[in-house]
């Protein structure tokens, strides 16, 4: 989950990461009280995706009424695409330097990394490699001042920069562990007057830790309500463009269903690994999404693993039963209880296939002879 | 001989009374591993399929010669019960559960390596040496032995490849699955070194995907290995930017794409297959080049 | 520094662990109005002292009127000599069962370690070994939930008494770690009514940290004055009864000197280990410790490693300018700049060897020809 | 040959600029001890007796080969300094400094038993193969080299013992000191095994003290030890019950007092000295029997 702007901020004050004098604003109330004992001021509006700068989601203002009028104006628009619900009404502050710093997770390391640049304020991607430093983390003693000090010297920092730098990056790896986080990102790390401030905050925790939240971590929806159902299903559901609705259990299956689709002419619907192990009613609630979105076809790639192959076949019956499939169902049935899987669809007359070469050919031969109607 | 597993591997299952965990240990001990005790806390005491429960690791491992666990353990609880099988000396743990929280994969990998542990998982069907033992979900009737070493990141892909591979009559020394998460415990370049020693192994297939760079660093070693490689890559179709599932796959400065990990496979001398059921072909052309 | 029961369980509570209901007392003032709701009730006196219940210490009381006349005359008393300040007025549980339960370090294995046993309520030290179960904690991963488990199975808890008493240990390990402590023991941990609760609370937090203690740690200093100062100096330093006065630097050592004066058949009047690398200040500091205590003779063993020999006869200088010793100083000094500070010593005509042997042997001697006298 | 260093140990003084940091570096290399390079933040480009001192370990290693460091750190920084110096890969560190929390000192032998690294200290003189190189801050003048190995727990206890054993004409292989704290790097049972089998050791001193039970596990392995060993313990006027200094010496169930400690070394074949003059005359008599 990708926190606001205003969330992550408020996560660094409690870290003791210094932030901007600053408050976030729903409506244009209030803002001139706020911004009367600011002077300059700076308006972000609060969405998650990048680059919002250059897309005109950030204003400056220098009177309490050009700073409400450019909050009202922002919080009418769109930035990508996102309506923007939130700004935040920050002190505009003079700027030394901008560094960038962040912690997130190397993969291939199996550690947490920390991630600085003395180049900030710019989006790091774009940062040829030597102008990045990267330093894994052993979680067993975690971020130690020295590893603080490390990062600084390749940084050029030195004196009292150095000790300040250290100093965040230790609350910054301590929010890092205290919130699953999966990234928190600092970018820029600015210098004003000689201190060390984050301008902006990038925080995004891992969904999979949801149980163990904190109590004080707000909660940040910007999914579909699709989305969302899928989530509840503790489903990987993405949305694209084609019309072959696709359910297959394993990212890497599923993927691979989307790349055959694409080899036979056709065009996926949508992303949907169910994962291994889902029961019938699990299985029938994904079909029931799938269904909403009104595909030509349906396709279903069951490789059972963990996955039982008669739950699958038995929440496809008890869906056409329920909701009736006007949609042709394709099915490739294969693996942990296949038998009686296929059986229980052959009881009902829907055809599986065992190969996906099969099943993939018949669901795009299918499509290309139908518009889509749903249900 | 195999990798990892084998015949005399003696098996702990952690969170055996459960649904999972009593369905799989039937399954496994139909495949003939030798599941010796499992654990469920608070279910000391009961048998399940014959198999004596225990409350706690420790105790089981007093009682039985235990060098492997696999657990089916709900998410939340996973990072306890990897801990408690490495905290009682078990060197190959078999995480299957799905969810896992990112910190605690972290948590994980840190004491395996402390602990000189052989974490597989989480988010993997497991790992299977086909006519020996099996510790996992796959579908037992998809394998057979044979010269082929398969290690994959998916797992339903995977099964789609044995089982294409099997029909082709090309059985497998051993198959692995790595976990689709972020963090996962063998990757690529523990596993091909484990191929190219055992002698069972005649070539390996290596199943991956985009994102990450865990095919790009496989590559690396490829280059130097004596054994040959068939690569099968998924994601050709994925749009740029967009995360697919667990899979992590983010498409992360040139490397991870689907093009990358193609070029540096085929420039390391793998043999790549643009479709899973072109991987037993490819299989047989490289075998009876080596022979 | 050892904590009062009442601080222990203040502590105990933070992290979640249940104690009675009570309240610290100073005076008798409030214990009626206090004591009006609980029935009966157990009037504990606040000493550091193991054993007070036998001494005394430990009162019951079944109306108000009685608990404050308990607590009163409990705060006119002693405990093992020493005076009660404070008593801890709490509500009488009905106790199904005593446990022990404490967190320690085990010097060996370099590891905290949890030691339990299924019969508390006693002195853990007279249980026989196969009473206690002993569980060592790597710090890398801490006490997890199996930890518990695998200590309530040695001890033969199960079901909902297995998961309370793994809750209690995780929360009781918090604490350990998060408060440098030495010590936490519950004893006894109790079951009342089904639940667990610590009746007693013994915590001990580790000097050294004293400079990162939080914020809400209360002080206890139950030392005397010279112990104080002694502690200021970061000076080990025990008083003990005989009559020569004993200054050494490192542990080792001034034990050693102490059995040598034993052996030529001397008492020393106290332990002193006046540490590594102390200079000329902290030493005078500590000769005005040992001048106060009025000994026979002070003997000094110097044998300088980071601790430099003229330091030390500078110190000695200083004192004796200052304010003049009239007890002999029988001063043994050997190691770095030993050159430097027999010279010192000589212009003063004070007199050095060499070797332990001779110093005690002179030291006991002048003991043996002399009445006590002091400054 | 010696034990953990000799001539070619090339050494990191970590706090190099400070006043204890900067005197024991100049006796260090007085005594002959390869100093190569210094740690004190901030004071990067400097230069203390010669010796150039950089901003951290990583930048000192990177720029001198290293394998060793000895620390003066005020005791709220030696955590870090003990870590940083383990995650830049040395492994051996000597820690002088007293008064270390007891916490830091738990998370620095875990790490160090997680690296594989030889933690001296805290709370010790540290080390000197008389002869070749010291870490420490022992006086230069009381060793000389020869055939026996001294270990204490103590200090200066153990410079009466070293200078007794040198004015007797019994140099020192290598004398080592464990730290007064209670929990420390290196115990006896890890050093003995060492001077067993150095051949530069002919005889073996042990300094103990009561507390603990270090000297009775020490017990165990002297029994079956083939070079003979002859110890000292301090404390036999100890009251009991009463906490003498940081040793750590409370008297515990039966275990740690002065008797018994006694009794487990002369059961194992000890010769055991009354008072700490005594030792060198027992060394002589058991290496007059061994030869």
């Amino acid at each position: 989950m990708k926190l606001f702007e205003y969330m992550g901020k408020k996560l660094f004050k409690k870290f003791d990461i210094a932030v901007p004098k600053g408050e976030v604003f729903f409506s244009g109330e209030g803002i001139e009280q706020f911004t009367a004992r600011l002077g300059d001021v700076v308006v972000k509006s609060q969405v998650l995706s990048g680059g919002r700068g250059k897309a005109g989601g950030i204003k400056f203002a220098s009177t309490p009424g050009e700073a409400r009028e450019a909050a009202e104006e922002l919080l009418r628009s769109e930035v990508k695409g996102c309506p923007v619900k939130a700004v935040l009404v920050e002190e505009k502050l003079p700027i030394d330097r901008e560094l960038y710093l962040a912690v997130t997770v190397d993969g291939a390391l199996k550690r947490p990394v920390v991630i600085a640049s003395a180049d900030g304020g710019v989006d790091i991607e774009a940062l040829p490699e030597d102008k990045i430093v990267k330093i894994p983390v052993d979680v067993h003693i975690g971020v130690q001042p020295h590893l603080g000090r490390e990062t600084a010297r390749q940084l050029s920092l030195a004196g009292d920069y150095l000790k300040q730098f250290t100093d965040v990056l230790v609350k910054l790896y301590r929010l890092f562990r205290s919130y699953d986080c999966e990234l928190v990102e600092i970018n820029p790390l600015a210098i004003s007057n000689g201190k060390f401030i984050a301008v902006d905050a990038k925080v995004t925790v891992d969904d999979e830790a949801a149980f163990r939240y904190p109590a004080d971590l707000p909660a940040v929806d910007e999914r579909t309500e699709r989305e969302k159902r899928a989530h509840e299903l503790g489903i990987s559901y993405v949305e694209l463009c084609g019309d072959i609705a696709v359910m297959a259990n394993g990212a890497g299956i599923t993927m691979a269903t989307l790349d055959i689709i694409n080899h036979y002419g056709g065009t996926p619907r949508n992303f949907m690994d169910a994962g291994g192990g889902a029961g019938t009613e699990a299985t029938a609630r994904a079909l029931e999404i799938l269904l909403s979105t009104r595909p030509k076809v349906i396709l279903a790639n069951i490789f059972g693993g963990i996955t039982r192959c008669d739950e699958v076949a038995n929440a496809f019956v008890q869906v056409k039963e329920k909701l009736g499939i006007s949609v042709p169902l394709v099915i490739r049935l294969m693996g942990t209880n296949e038998k009686e899987g296929v059986r229980i669809l052959q009881r009902q007359n829907i055809e599986s296939f065992r190969t996906v070469q099969e099943a993939v050919a018949k669901a795009v031969e299918l499509a290309a002879g139908r518009e889509g109607s749903g249900i | 001989m195999a990798v990892i597993i084998n015949e005399n591997t003696r098996v702990l299952v952690q969170g055996i009374t459960g649904r999972q965990g009593s369905f799989h240990t039937k399954q496994m001990l139909d495949y003939g591993t030798r599941v010796v005790a499992g654990v469920t806390p608070g279910r000391g005491g009961q048998r399940v399929h014959g198999v004596p429960v225990y409350d706690t690791v420790a105790e089981a491992v007093s009682n039985h010669d235990i060098n492997a666990s696999i657990m089916f353990i709900p998410a939340a609880g996973v990072k306890d019960a990897a801990l408690e099988a490495m905290v009682a000396g078990i060197k190959t743990v078999v995480i299957i559960t799905e969810h896992v929280p990112l910190h605690d994969e972290l948590d994980i990998m840190a004491y395996a390596e402390k602990t000189s542990t052989t974490i597989i998982g989480p988010n993997t069907f497991g790992i299977i040496s086909p006519g020996r033992s099996k510790m996992g979900i796959m579908p037992n009737g998809i394998y057979k032995p044979g010269p082929v070493g398969l290690v994959a990141r998916s797992g339903t892909l995977s099964y789609e490849i044995a089982f294409n591979l099997t029909g082709a009559g090309l059985g497998q020394s051993t198959v692995i699955g790595l976990g689709g998460d972020r963090v996962v415990g063998m990757s690529f370049t523990a596993v091909l070194p484990m191929f190219e020693e055992d002698p069972d192994t005649k070539a390996v297939v290596l199943v991956g995907e985009i994102g990450g760079s865990a095919e790009e660093e496989a590559a690396k070693f490829i280059a130097g290995m004596t054994k040959p490689v068939v690569a099968f890559i998924a994601g050709s179709s994925a749009p740029p930017g967009k995360r697919m599932g667990h899979a992590g796959a983010i498409i992360e400065r040139g490397r991870g794409t689907f093009e990358s990990k193609i070029e540096a496979l085929t420039s390391a001398g793998a043999k790549v297959a643009s479709l899973p059921w072109e991987v037993p072909d490819l299989v047989k052309g490289v075998l009876s080049r080596g022979n």
